[in-house]
């Protein structure tokens, strides 16, 4: 019965991914880029019983544009996983299930992932309110669940040892390694435009310590509520001698935020820092974001092509099926989430490498506490296929991977790499320690 | 009301509970989770059907109640390390406190303008826990992990982890609230309720306070969302936010109205109809909320005023 | 900014959005006011007046043709829903709650399928931005703001000098009486549905320049729309214009002196005070 | 009798004034009840009877004026209080729980009296109450519709019920805002003779367009004209009086 019901939801799953991965999949066959996997096709085709990897994804409510972009992400690296052995040669098989974006039905969907569905592992989490709300559940449940968040949450240590976030870097490291950078190049007086939920608070306390180090100041905080569609009457809140408005958004609010802040601040001389997640999703090209020419913009994984130089990189891209202005080849008005979909990508080959490493087998405590210990004495991901967005360093004892972060420039409505940061740039002294929790 | 209908009535009352008792036996891990979720959601319906089912005012805010009780449980916990047992009944006051407050405000007002009131009010309550978000979390939330001590009963220690914890717990909640609503809707105090529902310009002819009445239904519907709020937080450890926005006022809703606005049985039918039309559908496609909306549409057509109103309209004119 | 260009733009913003947010509730005003019901799928009919525009200005290259093609799908879309489904539960109101929530959900999942999650732009017909001594302000709102005052003036004209406006505010008054004095209220319910779709569409098209079309903006304009026409007080157009104004002025002022989520917690709790104090509404009868 | 009656009125108002934006609806009325009378209040519409009536069960608070029951001065309780008191009020259109039984409808008038102490609001009080429905059932000629649903009785039961429940609240007055509206010439016979069982213990005040049963009813007759009480008195004088015959029979 489960089986029939696995199948059914298989079908459907890359019925409703056939776009991406479909079409990504053809390409692979003769597009240069693929010669880097292309070696490896012949590697012996997974056989057995599959792992199974539980993938909570937020294909409805505020989370569904990342949650399609990761579903498509996901699709083409389970299809490359499987093309190359799969996972120690057993093949890779996904288990998607939508959460609404929302916190109760997300723990719903932990617990159906975990007890009916009896997959291996858990992933995908990205909106930070359903990893906090979950987290608890998978420690209970005592199954390892992998997020893509980029949230400061796992590194907080508020979480449990059963919680990873190895394919993204948090936001405290993003905002710690960029903030030189902004305040030697940009201006000292900070104003800061960020949501009044989500990640809006890491942004706020962490910027603000990193920038009071370098002889910044943050002269004011704007934090906006949920649900707001008209941003003007904020802005008169910015001092008049502010040199730089560090802005992050999220949800559909954020063209129209971009675009009155233009009309706001017209010629008026002031230096923008925004967050892609402000964008993610949004062309930059569209109407409106003129204002944004010229402005500086963090980016986790450049969106457009040839800013990152490497044959993993075109991999990544042309696999998942994202063209070169980071819009899906299927649809170009589609623009993709470029800066936190790769997570999912790197986050599979992290599981498998771990699996791999430890030598699980399956679904039990004594194969669990291998997996997780094995994983928590990996140091480093090498870039290259399997992490195309860079080399992360990866600090066991606080289950966070931490990589380079690009600050890119709008030039004729594209994105321009113009600094990358170090590894080294994002590290802060950690506080927090699973290791030492029991299992 | 009259003696020889009130025996099968509780017969019943007291089978549900029984049943649910039951069934933590027989199904599988997940329906024993899902079960003891539903229950706790349940309460709350139960809660918000005592206003909209037995007094007729229908509120858009009480998703403030359940949040009410959910805060004050979990701040308590989270800052203070009270026990669970100390801390459901801070959740319980916070519920009743609140609601008593709101009561002599927005009780003033009648029909749209109490939806919208309430609406508004619960929509303050909402900022208010994203404004204090150094203390509250946000909508990111605290979690109660490490916080929260094992439910002490004499001896035995009662970890909530402990899957037979959480359902007991809900149950014992859920069946709190259940046989609470059962003995309102007996009781002299509920059949004024009734009254006032029915026709509140004749109640008050007949020399009832009706303010009083509406305000006691207001306090022990928030009472009964704060438990079920409080609840929640133990069972699952935590505390957030988007527990306080507009969804979890409308779910109430739905729920009672799915199940029958008015009858004791309908707020748990509706909640278990709903979660697992959910739950089964979005196994099956991605699309399932429009099958989720269709289904709530059809049974609409065919039940008018809910399942178990219909069911009483049609075969159980004795159900309460 | 000096205190003088706080409050004209705190003023200037507050109009342009109450403008925006009557012409939004103007279609709510009249179902809720004829009708008595609520539908909770309101909000779903403007979300798609703005989908649709997307769609129109990226086929046709252009916005206008929105504004013809875009009421009258969402209108056609009302009265089949209120053949099929409010019509036959006769508009319970209880009923009626599940009901629309339910087309909220299939209208949304099917935006969401069809149209995805993003967060669309739509160019606005003309664009240009209004210089002030302290600050720039877009051309294209207050045009929007213009409009909204237009429509609504169209609106009182239908409802109080027409005959249809006649037999709705008689239906409104007394349904029974109504149908005794062979006002065919069923058609007037249908009319009045259809109207008050097409006016919420049209209010997508025209702010969806201003805001992207997106498949979840719907709710949040519908409790915005139904705070307005209840404070307005039931049915009453320059009730429903004298709350815009109330919100959206006391939403802009306090935005400008406090930190915006406690000016959102201020205003809402004043405007729901104001409420309180005036149960039946601004201009309204007693709250049905 | 009367002047027993002088000394100490069951009710009376003192210069009671009710305005209605510009429109004075209740101009200065004294008007006294005394105990155990049948009073009808007469008057062209709009004379203001349902106003006065309104004022003296505490439905609408006076712009001016007091009104005293039983020596008490009451013009501050509520509607619900003056109910508590002995005052109780029949609607002109039929005001009853239709969705309710008959039994539920009455039992609510009884109950109100009986539950004092909160507990009494907790636990069902059975006993009395089924004893005082019956009682006023049968008082009324409904006996037997108990379990009926209100809404299902013909017109003239429903409005028969609503003075059952009038009865079960234990008036000491009781306001019957025209009360045989509406009902066939057979049923408004039996309501005339309830009304006069009834008086036998309480108070009756009347506002009635009938004016046969007015006449036929009424020990005293008050006429009322443009919020002011014109004329006063026994059926046979108010017939007389020239006033009441220009201004309300209009002969």
């Amino acid at each position: 019965m489960p089986d029939g019901k696995i199948s059914r939801r298989e079908v459907l799953k890359t019925a409703g991914a056939l776009v991406g991965a479909g079409l990504a999949g053809k390409l692979a066959g003769y597009l240069p880029t693929a010669s880097g996997p292309g070696a490896v096709a012949q590697a012996a085709a997974p056989s057995g019983t599959p792992v199974r990897i539980g993938f909570e994804v937020h294909r409805t409510g505020i989370g569904a544009v990342y949650g399609k972009w990761f579903e498509q992400t996901t699709t083409a690296t389970v299809k490359l996983i499987n093309e190359m052995g799969g996972i120690a040669g057993r093949p890779l098989e996904i288990v998607a299930e939508d959460d609404g974006t929302d916190p109760k039905r997300g723990v719903e969907v932990v617990e159906k992932l975990a007890l009916q569905e009896k997959v291996d592992v858990i992933f995908g989490t990205l909106f930070s309110n359903v990893v906090i709300a979950n987290a608890p559940r998978a420690g209970e449940l005592k199954i390892p669940y992998f997020v893509v968040s980029e949230g400061y949450h796992v590194a907080s240590g508020k979480l449990n040892r059963y919680v990873f976030q190895p394919g993204i870097t948090d936001v405290r490291a993003q905002v710690t390694a960029i903030a030189p950078w902004i305040i030697k190049n940009l201006g000292k007086k900070v104003t800061m435009v960020y949501p009044d939920y989500a990640f809006g608070y890491d942004h706020r306390d962490f910027f603000g310590q990193a920038a009071a180090k370098l002889g910044g100041t943050v002269q004011a905080l704007i934090p906006i509520p949920p649900t707001e569609t008209s941003f003007t009457k904020y802005f008169s809140r910015i001092p008049g001698d502010t040199e730089v408005v560090y802005h992050v958004m999220v949800g559909p609010g954020v063209l129209t935020f971009v675009r009155e802040m233009g009309e706001y601040f017209g010629s008026r001389k002031v230096k923008l820092f925004g967050f892609i997640d402000s964008l993610e999703g949004v062309d930059i090209a569209s109407p409106g974001l003129e204002f944004l020419e010229g402005s500086y913009i963090w980016e986790a994984f450049p969106r457009y092509a040839g800013n990152v130089n490497t044959m993993a990189e075109r991999n990544y891209r042309q696999r998942v099926g994202v063209d070169a202005s980071g819009a899906s080849v299927a649809d170009p008005k589609d623009v993709s989430t470029y800066s936190h979909m790769f997570g999912c990508w790197e986050t599979l080959y992290v599981i498998k490498q771990a699996m791999e490493k430890s030598g699980y087998k399956s679904p039990t405590p004594g194969d669990y506490k291998a997996l997780i210990e094995t994983l928590e004495k990996i140091q480093r991901f090498d870039e290259g296929m399997e992490h195309p967005q860079g080399t992360k360093r990866f600090v066991g004892r606080l289950h966070q991977s931490f990589g380079r972060q690009f600050i890119s420039q709008v030039q004729n409505k594209k994105l321009k790499v113009v600094y990358m940061t170090k590894i080294e740039d994002g590290m802060y002294p950690p506080e927090a320690d699973y290791t030492t929790q029991p299992l | 009301m009259t003696g020889q209908r009130g025996r099968p009535v509780l017969a019943l009352h007291v089978a549900v509970v029984l049943l649910l008792l039951g069934l933590q036996f027989v199904v599988s891990p997940f329906q024993h989770g899902m079960l003891a979720r539903i229950m706790v959601l349940a309460a709350f319906a139960v809660g918000y059907n005592v206003l909209l089912g037995y007094t007729g005012l229908m509120s858009l805010g009480h998703a403030m109640f359940f949040a009410a009780g959910m805060y004050a449980t979990g701040l308590t916990v989270f800052y203070v390390g009270a026990g669970p047992v100390d801390g459901f009944l801070i959740g319980l006051g916070a519920g009743v406190v609140l609601s008593a407050a709101m009561g002599l405000i927005v009780l003033r007002t009648t029909g749209v303008s109490f939806l919208i009131v309430t609406m508004m009010f619960a929509q303050v309550f909402y900022l208010t826990t994203l404004y204090f978000n150094r203390i509250t979390g946000g909508d990111q939330g605290l979690i109660l992990t490490g916080h929260l001590h094992p439910l002490r009963l004499g001896a035995l220690q009662l970890p909530f982890a402990d899957p037979a914890v959480k359902y007991n717990v809900a149950l014992a909640v859920f069946g709190l609230c259940f046989l609470l609503s059962l003995w309102l809707t007996a009781s002299p105090a509920g059949r004024v309720l009734v009254a006032v529902r029915e026709n509140e310009d004749r109640t008050t002819m007949l020399g009832f306070n009706t303010f009083t009445y509406k305000l006691l239904a207001l306090v022990i519907s928030g009472g009964i969302s704060g438990m079920a709020g409080s609840a929640y937080t133990l069972l699952f450890s935590y505390v957030g936010s988007s527990f306080a926005s507009i969804l979890y006022s409308i779910y109430p809703l739905l729920w009672t109205l799915v199940g029958g606005s008015g009858t004791t049985i309908g707020p748990l039918v509706g909640t278990a109809l709903m979660t697992y039309v959910v739950d089964i559908t979005s196994g099956v496609t991605p699309g399932y909320l429009i099958v989720v909306g269709v289904v709530l549409v059809v049974i609409i057509l065919k039940f008018p005023s809910g399942i178990v109103g219909g069911i009483r309209a049609r075969w159980l004119p004795w159900l309460p | 900014m000096s205190l003088e260009g706080h409050l004209v733009l705190a003023l200037l913003e507050g109009l342009v959005s109450s403008l925006v947010v009557a012409l939004t509730a103007l279609g709510l005003s009249l179902v809720f006011g004829v009708m008595r019901i609520v539908n909770v799928a309101h909000g779903e009919f403007f979300m798609l007046g703005a989908v649709i525009t997307w769609y129109v200005s990226t086929a046709a290259g252009s916005f206008l043709p929105a504004l013809i093609v875009a009421p009258l799908a969402v209108g056609a879309l009302a009265l089949v829903i209120n053949r099929v489904v409010l019509r036959p539960i006769r508009y319970d109101p209880a009923a009626t709650i599940v009901a629309t929530i339910g087309l909220l959900y299939i209208i949304q999942q099917l935006v969401l399928t069809i149209y995805g999650p993003y967060a669309r732009p739509v160019v606005p017909p003309f664009y240009f931005r209004v210089d002030l001594p302290w600050f720039g302000y877009s051309g294209y709102k207050l045009v929007v703001a213009g409009v909204a005052a237009l429509l609504l003036v169209a609106t009182w004209l239908l409802v109080t000098k027409t005959t249809l406006g006649l037999y709705m505010r008689a239906t409104q008054q007394d349904r029974e009486t109504a149908l005794a004095f062979g006002v065919p209220v069923d058609r007037i319910y249908a009319s009045a549905f259809a109207l008050g779709a097409v006016l919420a569409a049209l209010a997508g098209v025209l702010v969806v320049p201003e805001q992207q079309a997106h498949y979840l903006m719907g709710l949040d304009a519908l409790l915005l729309s139904f705070m307005v026409v209840i404070i307005g007080g039931l049915g009453s157009l320059p009730g429903t214009v004298a709350a815009a104004f109330l919100i959206g002025m006391t939403d802009g002022v306090v935005s400008v002196f406090f930190s915006p989520t406690l000016a959102r917690i201020i205003a809402s709790g004043l405007v729901a005070l104001v409420l309180v104090w005036r149960s039946g509404g601004l201009f309204g009868d007693a709250a049905a | 009798m009367a002047a027993v009656a002088a000394v100490a009125p069951l009710l009376a108002t003192h210069a009671l004034r009710r305005t209605f934006g510009g429109l004075v609806a209740v101009r200065s009325v004294d008007f006294r009840l005394d105990r155990g009378e049948i009073r009808s209040i007469i008057g062209p519409n709009g004379a203001g009877k349902t106003t006065l009536l309104g004022i003296i069960c505490g439905r609408i608070p006076p712009t001016s004026g007091r009104v005293v029951f039983n020596g008490r001065d009451i013009t501050a309780l509520r509607a619900y209080e003056r109910v508590a008191l002995g005052i109780v009020y029949t609607f002109q259109i039929i005001s009853i729980y239709k969705r309710l039984t008959v039994y539920e409808n009455v039992a609510l008038a009884a109950e109100r009296r009986l539950m004092r102490t909160p507990l009494d609001h907790l636990v069902a009080v059975r006993l009395p109450v089924a004893e005082q429905v019956e009682g006023a059932l049968d008082e009324v000629g409904l006996r037997g519709t108990a379990s009926r649903i209100a809404g299902s009785l013909p017109y003239g039961h429903q409005r028969l019920l609503e003075v059952a429940m009038a009865l079960a609240a234990g008036p000491e007055v009781l306001a019957l805002d025209e009360p045989t509206q509406g009902l066939a010439p057979d049923e408004i016979a039996s309501l005339c003779a309830l009304i006069r069982r009834m008086s036998a213990t309480i108070t009756i005040l009347l506002v009635e367009h009938n004016m046969q049963v007015v006449l036929e009813l009424s020990r005293r007759i008050t006429v009322m004209d443009r919020g002011a009480i014109i004329a006063e008195g026994s059926p046979r004088e108010i017939e007389a009086n020239p006033d009441v015959r220009r201004v309300y029979l209009g002969l």
